[in-house]
């Protein structure tokens, strides 16, 4: 470049009371490639603006350096300037001599001489920077949500109500989630059915969601605006299109004695069920475990029953392929499975407390089933052994949390809240009850929850005793609790008719495999890890894949609510655009120079560099290089410095432009 | 198959009968136990009580002359004699600097590479099968409540021994000899071992209350795999039943004693004449 | 600072300040109903370099080691062993509680037989024990408390007048001096 | 410090420093240094990387060709990265480089690694000052342009 103008800017005083900014237009006048070097008063002000398009025009300058405040301030606002003068934007760089010279320093000599040595330092860059056109990638304005539970309804139902197509996906029969298995919700204490069923009913009816439940993602291909899912349709052995959900089926069906998973093993369930009364899609699914048909051939008497003829014994899972340009993964939690059979050898269950041995210690979601009106009991608390009214309950905090022995480290942070709320819910229902609480410390931080926790002490007559329990046995009919009350420094022991275990948060199953689909990280208990914990909370490190809800870490409802909203404000921005517009200051690799160590494509923290061959014209393989997808480039280099062999650069930030500014140091 | 012994000082003093219900029924399986030339004492709660060196010093003298005498694995069937075996073999595979200054001590070179193992990861060698097709005499009759006690399968991290909450390789071996052995709920609960001294009060509540679930959960024997278990069970029961006023004559055997009893061995070779309660074994109720 | 729960921590090579006082160690504890101190109250006294209200408790006399607590513990803390500790330290500063005594003389007792011998002589145990307790009600240690059970023993063949002895009596003597001579 | 700054300039030796900083952390806070009005000496000149992640230390030996006589690199602190691990990255390959500067008989007292964010002008204020308090002591370095003579010969 031998066209180069020089800007320097007064800013008022700001800059002229310390550097000497006649002194400083003249030294840069002389270096070689210097076209014209001006002084103005306002440089970012109309007028200024206007005196650099002009010269742009007039003197056919190829190359611009403002020398004025910090590049995060104006490089934008003269990028703009330039690109109106019909200069490429990129090729314009600004030289702060503001806040990293006038403003810090007091001896006018010093900041004049430092002042010309930062513009020189600018002016040899802009000599070597490239005109560069912004990088346009087209994108497929429709999104994937892999999760129906709270969060995946709130930000499908976001997405398609900013006017955007949404593709459901769910891995059980219904969409509903966790949320719809609660009884009733902290801190209000409103029926979770009441609150979630009309948000189910609304994904289920929207013209923009398209809704694949009994599904599941197998494979994902591209990336940001161009994503192939392939997802698994399980075999429902049901046509979707001829049912009608009028539950002839389930009725006739002889197959009574199967566990119901949303009833969470309390209550039982048909071969053909749907798996609640208001599930969404209202339609069935055969249980090929159960069914006595497709077991050995014989009965198939719901056949025989459906008017429409929608049962399909010959049902196959199908494969299909949905093209999207966003991703939002909203997989929720599961509970730590309080027995031994764990997925991982380090979480080695609590023996001790006796689940799955004696049958009246039950987890928090089945005491939620036990709660709930439309649960196995019809909201009448009765315990699992006999049915008989529990008298004394007792719930235990922490199980799995907080517990580097046996479970996780983490606090599972709603169990506090829940317990309060389960206390509270027994002692409505059950009003000469005790309900008992073993708590370590109770973590109420949240708007009304700690006026929640207190009401349950209070007026509700919760007791709380300040200690784990170290051993539950049965005993003539009684569960013998043996727990500490720290405070008082004695061993308790409560003989109860009940026992809930408030049992931790994890990933639920399979997330991990889904999060490697989509080259997103996690964390060491296999929750998704967001790009920036403060600043950047639902984005991943993989452009186009947006998380929220339990599968980041353990929340309650609003939390995930407001996350997975959150999740679709960034998508709806996303899609407002006409394509994916990217910052073209991003690496490449020379293929040529390449040695394919695919150092770079381990460092890269945004799996932005793949491994690829070079072919030759006839398509023949010459070599295996490394290739940056500018698509997925965030610019920040890491690739340039690990390089062997030289052959990554970065636009911008070139190994030539930065050594020339440091040589232009030279003395 | 033959592996090193040591015995301690327990089954060579008032659990004699232990020792030879173990001796009798594993010679009978065909394993060879070849005793542990000079042994000393572990030390027991004495040492670790009152001085830390010595509760390492006395095990690692044991397991330095098995190493010498090339045992790479070694039956301690008292099991507090082979959790400080163990907890030795921890200490000294942790700290190099502490196996230098403990082999001065014990004048012998140490590296504590032989395994200790309790009586039923010996049965376990021999096979649970074996086990099952070596039995000429099945105890259909038989219904015990399988007591580990505390020492035998805790602490997990250092024994790596069955699950310490709820644990089930004696309900294994017991079934194999056509037993019917019972679900309780003390299974790993403590008796209070050598307390008996400080606060018998404790101990005789504590055997009680192992002794009265056992029953009401259906045994008609208790089978134990420790000697201190069995003193205070069995030697102790008539002490039990006179302070809380209640009956229990529940036989209390050794695990070596009922896989004696089904491969056809008699009473007397396996000691079980020695135990202070001999009753008939209650009738099952179905 | 060189603070004095790394004392006790040192000793039983356990991180005492790890524990987040849950007291599910007293919870399990068997003998907390008897104990004047809690095992977690122990452990917060360590933690706190105040062992010196711990050393004179009985409770660190009564726990039986059967590591149920040490087992348990969700911060994995030995506890056990801080009992250890707790009692090496008693006696090394001679706190022991009077009501003690007699646990402390018998373990003396029990460790100078072996020191003697090589193994336990019950028999010769019981003698020894009630010279060391001069106490005014000896009551007869383990095994033999009640009175009936030591002829029963006698004809059942589990009491020998005439204990084993190990061959190199004189090594047992030197382990024992040389680790004696470190307290 | 404004005195040292003033005086030194006519007399006595004043060092060149070069700090390559990430563009998202210390340059923010150099910059914020600059909108507190926080003086400090004018010995330093600051080139803008994206990311520490983005050095590549022969940079560092460049600097010191070119006459430095003190280097900085400063990014943001641990875990804040703009993109995520730069700055892991260039603390990992930092550990190494300084093992090669020292069988070539670089002084890394020449060398300063700093974490500094956007928050901290204050920080960046007094970085700047100690560095170049310390390199004035240590004087100018032309040792290095020996090694750089003995490399070559």
């Amino acid at each position: 470049m031998s066209r180069i103008g020089v800007f320097t800017c007064w800013c008022g005083e700001n800059i002229a009371r310390m550097v000497d900014v006649q002194r400083v237009t003249e030294t840069i006048a002389q270096v070689p490639g210097v076209r014209v070097a001006v002084n103005y008063k306002y440089m970012c002000s109309d007028p200024g603006q206007a005196s650099i398009r002009d010269k742009i025009v007039e003197e056919k300058l190829d190359g611009l350096v403002v020398a004025a405040c910090s590049p995060h301030m104006h490089l934008k606002t003269f990028r703009r300037a330039a690109a109106a003068a019909g200069l490429n934007p990129y090729l314009v760089e600004m030289a702060n001599i503001r806040e990293h010279c006038s403003w810090v320093h007091k001896d006018k000599e010093l900041a004049t001489a430092k002042a010309i040595e930062i513009i020189r330092m600018a002016v040899e860059k802009v000599r070597r920077n490239h005109a560069l056109q912004p990088i346009r990638v087209p994108m497929t304005k429709r999104a994937l949500v892999v999760g129906g539970g709270v969060a995946g309804i709130q930000a499908a139902l976001d997405i398609a109500d900013a006017g955007y197509e949404v593709v459901l996906v769910e891995r059980d029969p219904s969409i509903g989630g966790k949320m719809a298995g609660l009884s009733e919700t902290f801190p209000t204490l409103d029926c979770s059915q009441c609150i979630l069923t009309p948000r189910m009913v609304e994904v289920g009816q929207h013209p923009r969601i398209k809704l694949h439940t009994y599904s599941e993602v197998e494979g994902v291909e591209g990336f940001v605006g161009n994503f192939k899912v392939q997802i698994r349709k399980k075999a429902r052995y049901v046509d979707m299109i001829k049912c009608t959900g009028c539950g002839d089926c389930w009725a006739v069906c002889p197959s009574k004695k199967n566990l119901s998973e949303f009833d969470q093993g309390m209550g039982y369930r048909k071969a053909i069920y749907i798996p609640f009364p208001q599930a969404v899609p209202a339609r069935p699914v055969i249980d090929k475990e159960a069914c006595l048909y497709l077991k050995n051939g014989k009965c198939g008497v719901c056949a025989k029953k459906c008017v429409p003829q929608a049962i399909n014994f010959s049902d196959q899972d199908e494969v299909i392929t949905e093209e999207v340009g966003a991703v939002i993964v909203a997989t929720g939690y599961r509970l730590y499975n309080i027995t031994k059979d764990q997925d991982n050898s380090k979480l080695t269950g609590y023996g001790e407390y006796g689940y799955g041995l004696y049958k009246d210690v039950i987890d928090g979601l089945q005491f939620e089933r036990l709660a709930s009106a439309s649960g196995p009991t019809g909201g009448a608390i009765k315990r699992p052994s006999d049915g008989a009214e529990p008298k004394k309950i007792v719930f235990i905090s922490c199980v799995g949390s907080r517990d580097e022995q046996h479970g996780m480290t983490y606090c599972s942070k709603i169990c506090c809240m829940y317990v309060a709320k389960h206390a509270m819910l027994y002692k409505h229902k059950v009003h000469d009850g005790e309900a008992h609480i073993f708590y370590m410390d109770i973590r109420a931080g949240g708007k009304n929850y700690e006026e929640f926790v207190r009401r349950a002490i209070e007026q509700d007559g919760a007791v709380y005793h300040r200690g784990r329990v170290s051993k539950i046995t049965q005993e003539n009919g009684k569960l013998v609790v043996r727990g500490a009350d720290t405070l008082l420094g004695q061993p308790v022991t409560i003989e109860a008719d009940m026992v809930v275990l408030a049992s931790a948060m994890r990933p639920s199953e399979g997330a991990t495999r889904l999060a490697q689909m989509l080259n997103v990280g996690v964390d060491e208990f296999g929750f998704l890890s967001e790009s920036h914990p403060k600043l950047r909370p639902v984005e991943t490190n993989a452009a186009g894949v947006f998380i929220c809800g339990a599968c980041h870490a353990p929340k309650d409802i609003p939390e995930a609510v407001a996350q997975a909203s959150a999740a679709a404000g960034k998508v709806a921005i996303m899609f407002a655009n006409e394509e994916l517009t990217r910052d073209p200051e991003v690496a490449s690799v020379n293929e040529l120079t390449c040695a394919a160590c695919f150092t770079c494509v381990r460092a890269c923290p945004y799996t932005a560099i793949e491994k690829a061959m070079v072919l030759d014209g006839r398509g023949n393989f010459i070599k295996n290089t490394a290739r940056v997808n500018p698509g997925l480039c965030m610019g920040c280099g890491t690739c340039v410095a690990v390089c062997p062999s030289k052959s990554v650069d970065l636009e911008g930030f070139s190994e030539e432009q930065i050594y020339s500014q440091v040589e232009s140091l030279a003395l | 198959m033959q592996i090193g012994y040591y015995p301690g000082c327990a089954l060579h003093g008032s659990s004699n009968d232990y020792e030879m219900s173990v001796r009798a029924t594993l010679t009978a399986l065909g394993v060879q136990l070849k005793e542990l030339d000079d042994w000393i004492c572990c030390g027991a709660t004495a040492a670790h009580s009152i001085n830390k060196k010595l509760s390492i010093a006395l095990p690692a003298r044991n397991l330095a002359i098995a190493e010498r005498d090339g045992y790479s694995e070694m039956l301690a069937p008292c099991p507090l004699c082979s959790n400080e075996l163990m907890k030795t073999i921890k200490e000294l595979s942790d700290s190099p600097a502490l196996r230098r200054e403990i082999a001065e001590v014990i004048e012998l070179p140490i590296e504590g590479k032989t395994q200790v193992v309790n009586i039923i990861q010996v049965l376990q060698m021999v096979g649970v099968e074996r086990i099952r097709e070596a039995v000429k005499r099945p105890l259909s009759e038989f219904r015990p409540a399988c007591y580990y006690g505390c020492l035998l399968t805790r602490p997990a991290k250092i024994l790596k021994f069955d699950d310490p909450e709820q644990p089930g390789s004696m309900e294994e071996i017991v079934e194999a000899l056509g037993a019917k052995p019972v679900q309780w709920n003390y299974k790993t609960e403590c008796c209070g071992a050598g307390m008996t001294m400080a606060n018998e009060d404790t101990v005789i509540s504590l055997s009680h209350k192992i002794l009265a679930n056992a029953e009401a959960h259906g045994a008609n024997c208790v089978v134990v795999a420790c000697p201190m278990c069995h003193v205070n069970l069995d030697m102790k029961q008539r002490d039990i039943e006179r302070r809380q006023g209640t009956r229990h004559q529940l036989m209390v055997y050794y695990i070596s004693d009922l896989i004696g009893l089904a491969l056809g061995l008699g009473e007397h070779e396996l000691g079980i004449d020695r135990h202070f309660v001999s009753a008939p074994l209650a009738a099952v109720k179905e | 600072m060189e603070t004095t729960a790394n004392l006790i921590g040192e000793m039983a090579h356990t991180a005492v300040e790890d524990c987040y006082q849950c007291g599910k160690c007293t919870a399990g504890c068997p003998m907390a109903d008897v104990m004047d101190l809690m095992p977690n109250q122990i452990v917060r006294l360590a933690q706190l370099g105040e062992e010196g209200r711990a050393v004179a408790c009985g409770a660190i006399w009564l726990c039986v080691s059967c590591q149920t607590c040490t087992q348990r513990c969700p911060k994995s803390v030995d506890i056990a062993a801080v009992m250890d500790a707790m009692r090496q330290l008693s006696l090394e500063r001679g706190t022991a509680s009077e009501s003690v005594k007699r646990t402390i003389a018998f373990q003396r007792a029990f460790l100078d037989n072996i020191r003697r011998n090589g193994r336990l002589n019950e028999l010769e145990l019981v003698g020894q024990y009630k010279t060391m307790a001069f106490l005014g009600d000896v009551s007869v240690p383990l095994l033999f408390k009640d009175a009936l059970l030591a002829p029963k023993m006698m004809q059942r063949g589990k009491l020998h007048l005439i204990g084993e002895k190990v061959k190199d009596r004189g090594v047992v003597r030197r382990i024992f001096d040389r680790c004696m001579r470190q307290e | 410090m404004s005195e040292t700054t003033d005086s030194a300039a006519t007399n006595g030796f004043e060092p060149r420093i070069i700090a390559f900083v990430c563009n998202w952390c210390t340059y923010l806070g150099a910059d914020l240094a600059g909108t507190n009005r926080l003086e400090y000496p004018s010995n330093v000149r600051i080139i803008r990387l994206p990311c520490t992640g983005r050095i590549d230390f022969n940079l560092v030996v460049k600097a010191l060709e070119v006459g430095a006589d003190a280097v900085i690199i400063s990014g943001c602190h641990p875990g804040d990265c703009h993109y995520t691990a730069g700055n892991y990255h260039a603390r990992r390959r930092w550990m190494l480089f300084r093992e090669v500067l020292q069988t070539l008989g670089v002084d890394l007292r020449r060398i300063h690694f700093a974490w500094i964010s956007a928050a901290e002008g204050k920080k960046w204020a007094q970085f700047v000052a100690d560095v170049t308090a310390q390199t004035r002591e240590l004087g100018p370095y032309n040792e290095y342009r020996q090694i750089i003579e003995a490399e070559v010969s």
